[in-house]
């Protein structure tokens, strides 16, 4: 059966060339980059240049990169950082919507010691910049907020955000995992202190990441040990996937312009054909400032896994909330701060396309998921066959 | 999908005895959309005193569906007596096992049956699907308010009732309810 | 010009079955295991095969298995673990001789509000066992102790240290990085309570690791986040790199006995000619504890890296000291804890053989070795040309 | 050896003006074997009175051998005012360069040239290479101390200049002066 992968928010194929930079470090190249013979020696300008390109996309210098292996690495790296440099604050300034990596963390740290300010959403998932400027203190010692979310594609006006924090000197992280390689970004003119990003939402392999961190920030490494990336993040070098993931970062460059002129089409008619042939369905998220790949839709009166399940039948991947969050009965966290009712909330599904979708794939999953939807309403307590809610029956 | 049984995966693919009775012998609602699976079970004894039919409607993940279409199957022919004798685990063992996190789904079948015998034997059809999770209010309790009071907003049902008056999730399912009534009510009138 | 790779304890080839293991995921197979349709859910049982595989290499069970992103993971993980949740406790006991990945985090907490004793070993690099059980205080929240040796290969009684340490209720970690695979091991009644392993150094690739918790030991995760690793690991999972590990701990578990006679045959006539053929060398460590395939032999009054590097000249690659402290003037923390006098610590080289070594390059090694050694005495003015040394001159 | 440049490489691989100049002009030893890296470097004037031929001996890594020989190759055919001008950062640019932790090498070289020429100019010639850190002790030191008191152990000599009563890491060394110094005094006794 052919795959319609529409689950690009949760990961992503490995790209062909990205596969072919790694090859020769999977194979006869596999010597440690820190050795002294040239065996080894010859990979470390492979790191390096890998650096360059992943600085590249995002807008930085080389030196400003710290690879790491994974988002959540980078995410969490970020914020014990900032608190280790600053003992002394014990606030910390997130977003209700962030992917657990913060999230979790954040709930974690406000049970040990920590305040957490968890800044509200509206309807749209939009940042509330009134809340998040009151939430600043001279005890907060980060703002950690995610430059796009994984579940909506809602883009956060984090340079905004990280302008008012840094008035007031407060250091600033997003998790711009999902954000980078959809859309541009310069890491040097957003005022963000620390971002992080992950090789497998960009087509490379699922296992590699970076953490940017600005020139002069204050760090504090969080893997402790040997002396890789200048002393930031110890552990031997995993040379393949750094190698693919630079070269995932150049592609990833090259491809923005399809990713937000073709790919956003098929996005948008994707909604379109779904909106005009199922009744009672709903965008979720700002759909002024969103992702070009992302489409989180409520089918009302259904519920999200079987909708999952019968796409499976067909060969569509697609998510309900984030991968992380499948398979719980409660509504994502995000559905929630957005306020969307447990009638649209149980029933969303987020299609994610990568540079890799095609016209004939939307075509296809529209259709099929007409004919689903008709077939879970009828099965609904909640749904009469004349093709009206039955609300509280 | 991948740690469904094949059973559960067909029950869920084929549902059997998907819909409503006309005047059952015995009927009722367990869960809420709130919750995330909600269950509607009726069924109709034949002539010799055993369950001749029975059919669901169900809001839920696929073990919802596949536990109820299983416990639809499982309660044909029997007595109500015999029928009462089904466990949840009855239900899951039936589908070859259920995950773990998805045993919840075989207690609400049980729960719908046994509410829905109680019902045969007298008492009030349980169609107490909470709607309002914040203030525990049912779809029957708003459906009478509304009826009963003539009431077309939502903000009116909740200074009916109170539902609605909290986090708001039941907005939705309240005005539909409004929507019905009236409607139904304009037939009649 | 060909390699000859004597540097199997800085890092290892990847075996070719082992890439042919993570071939599919790198490939058409890139779906996320904790997705809700089976193209990524299919791969979620490959992760639990693999997970047996590592399981029943070092002798436990697979839910005592957590895969992490490296061996230097795996310590921090297992050292900070038992700090957290034993928060009253304040006291560390370790070893002089420990791997970065543990030393450096035992070095940060010293400075950081814990107390740690470094046991110190004798000149043949094992264990003072009296000053172990001296060390140990009702203040004592770790015990964490190489199994065998980096640069020396030493093998510490690590077993029967566990056991003085569970009478006295205080839990154990062992940096297992160097001996699994190397020797045969059995977790569940070694009497530790955790156990780091990397899979680069057992012909995985870089960037995979796994740290065992025995069943039952309280645990605090590291990484934060999603519901990964039965929530003991956040972050998706580097599914390739762990179908590669599993292929890898099958087969080093196949090749055990290898390891343990042809390889050890090799190990030891590398050192028996050496010292037949070139004065003044002597090999560090305990000879008769000692892992199978690492050799590390003093080469009087000649500094390492030239030795190093002139061997790179004929393609052998080995190290002076571990990888991560090549290139640092200072000797070893190794060669120094052992008292190895400064003029041959400077000059000692760590040859670690794999699997995949052969006899030929044994000799080969002896003969250039031979000359490299003469060449640079003769330029040494600690050397006279009449092969003594002059020293004091 | 990747970060080193074509030509420290060759200068390692293949040193130039290895060896020690017998009655040299001017000579010097700096470092110790402690450091981690040494250089005992030797000049001899030409009738011209420019430096006609140097020599060195080093022990320590590539970039502090290219740096001695780079030093020797430099210094022929100066007077010894032109060599005194030759900086560290002068021997780092006639190898294109060092890497910035191995620059170290060649301060070393310019220490010894310095010493040497203090030498030349009547200073003792320095082979105060230190033999024991802890204490401070250089070879020389050691060398009299042991023949002048007949020492036969490292015990001895530790008793009369310190050297060896810490680590320890230097007792080798001590026992190889004393063999060096008794076996002299054999020949000549
Ligand atoms: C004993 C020991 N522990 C820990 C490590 C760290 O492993 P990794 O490089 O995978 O972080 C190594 C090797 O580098 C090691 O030899
Ligand atoms: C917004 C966001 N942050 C962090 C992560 C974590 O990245 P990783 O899975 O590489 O740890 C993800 C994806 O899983 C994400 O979508
Ligand atoms: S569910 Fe009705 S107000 Fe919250
Ligand atoms: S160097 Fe001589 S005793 Fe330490």
């Amino acid at each position: 059966m052919n795959v319609v992968y529409l689950d690009n928010n949760a990961t992503t194929r490995i790209a062909p060339e990205v596969l072919d930079a790694m090859m020769p470090y999977l194979t006869g190249d596999y010597g440690n980059p820190s050795s002294m013979h040239s065996f080894g020696g010859r990979v470390a300008p492979v790191v390096e240049e890998a650096r360059g390109h992943a600085a590249r996309l995002i807008g930085a210098s080389p030196d400003e990169i710290i690879f790491t292996s994974c988002g959540t690495e980078s995410d969490n790296t970020a914020i014990r950082s900032a608190l280790a440099v600053n003992p002394d604050k014990r606030h910390i300034v997130t977003s209700r919507v962030e992917h657990p990596a913060v999230r979790e963390l954040c709930l974690f740290l406000a049970r040990n010691d920590y305040r957490v300010t968890e800044v509200p959403v509206d309807s749209k998932g939009r940042l509330d910049m009134d809340a998040y400027r009151e939430s600043l203190t001279d005890d907060t010692a980060l703002v950690t907020l995610m430059w796009a979310n994984n579940e909506t594609g809602v883009i956060f006006p984090v340079e905004e955000a990280a302008g008012i924090a840094r008035e007031r000197g407060i250091p600033v992280h997003t998790d711009a995992v999902q954000a980078v390689g959809k859309v541009p970004m310069d890491a040097d003119s957003s005022g963000v202190d620390m971002l992080s990003l992950s090789g497998h939402k960009l087509h490379a392999p699922k296992g590699i990441g970076v953490l940017y961190v600005r020139k002069g920030t204050r760090f504090a490494p969080f893997l402790i040990g040997g002396h890789q990336e200048s002393e930031r993040r110890a552990g031997t070098e995993n040379v393949p996937y750094i190698a693919g993931l630079g070269k995932a970062c150049e592609l990833a460059l090259e491809h923005l312009p399809d990713m937000n002129g073709r790919v956003r089409r098929l996005r948008d008619k994707l909604e379109q054909e779904i909106t005009a042939r199922i009744p009672h369905v709903k965008i979720n998220g700002d759909t002024e400032n969103r992702l070009p790949n992302t489409a989180n839709i409520s089918f009302e009166y259904v519920e999200g896994e079987s909708i999952l399940l019968m796409m499976n039948e067909y060969g569509i991947c697609a998510s309900s909330g984030s991968a992380c969050t499948s398979g719980s009965l409660q509504p994502s966290h995000v559905m929630l701060a957005m306020g969307v009712p447990f009638t649209m909330a149980h029933g969303s599904i987020r299609f994610s396309l990568s540079i890799y979708s095609e016209e004939a794939e939307i075509d296809f999953v529209v259709d099929k998921l007409v004919d689903i939807i008709t077939t879970l309403r009828a099965m609904s307590p909640f749904w009469n066959n004349d093709s009206r809610p039955a609300a509280g029956r | 999908m991948w740690d469904y049984t094949d059973k559960v995966r067909d029950h869920f693919l084929h549902p059997r005895n998907v819909g409503d009775l006309e005047n059952p012998d015995g009927m009722a609602e367990v869960g809420s959309m709130a919750c995330g699976d909600a269950l509607r079970f009726t069924f109709k004894l034949d002539e010799t005193g055993r369950i001749g039919d029975a059919r669901f409607k169900t809001f839920g993940c696929a073990s919802a569906i596949a536990s109820a279409s299983a416990l639809t199957e499982m309660v044909k022919g029997l007595t109500v007596e015999e029928a009462e004798k089904i466990t949840n685990r009855d239900i899951a063992a039936y589908l070859g096992g259920l995950p773990d996190a998805k045993m919840h789904c075989s207690v609400m079948g049980r729960q719908a049956l046994e509410a829905a015998i109680a019902n045969y034997r007298g008492a009030p059809a349980e169609t107490a699907a909470l709607v309002c999770e914040c203030f525990n209010v049912t779809g029957r309790e708003i459906e009478q308010a509304v009826s009963e009071n003539n009431l077309t907003t939502v903000e009116e049902v909740t200074n009916f009732t109170k539902a609605g008056g909290g986090c708001g999730t039941c907005h939705e399912i309240i005005r539909g309810i409004i929507d019905r009534v009236r409607s139904e009510n304009e037939v009649t009138e």
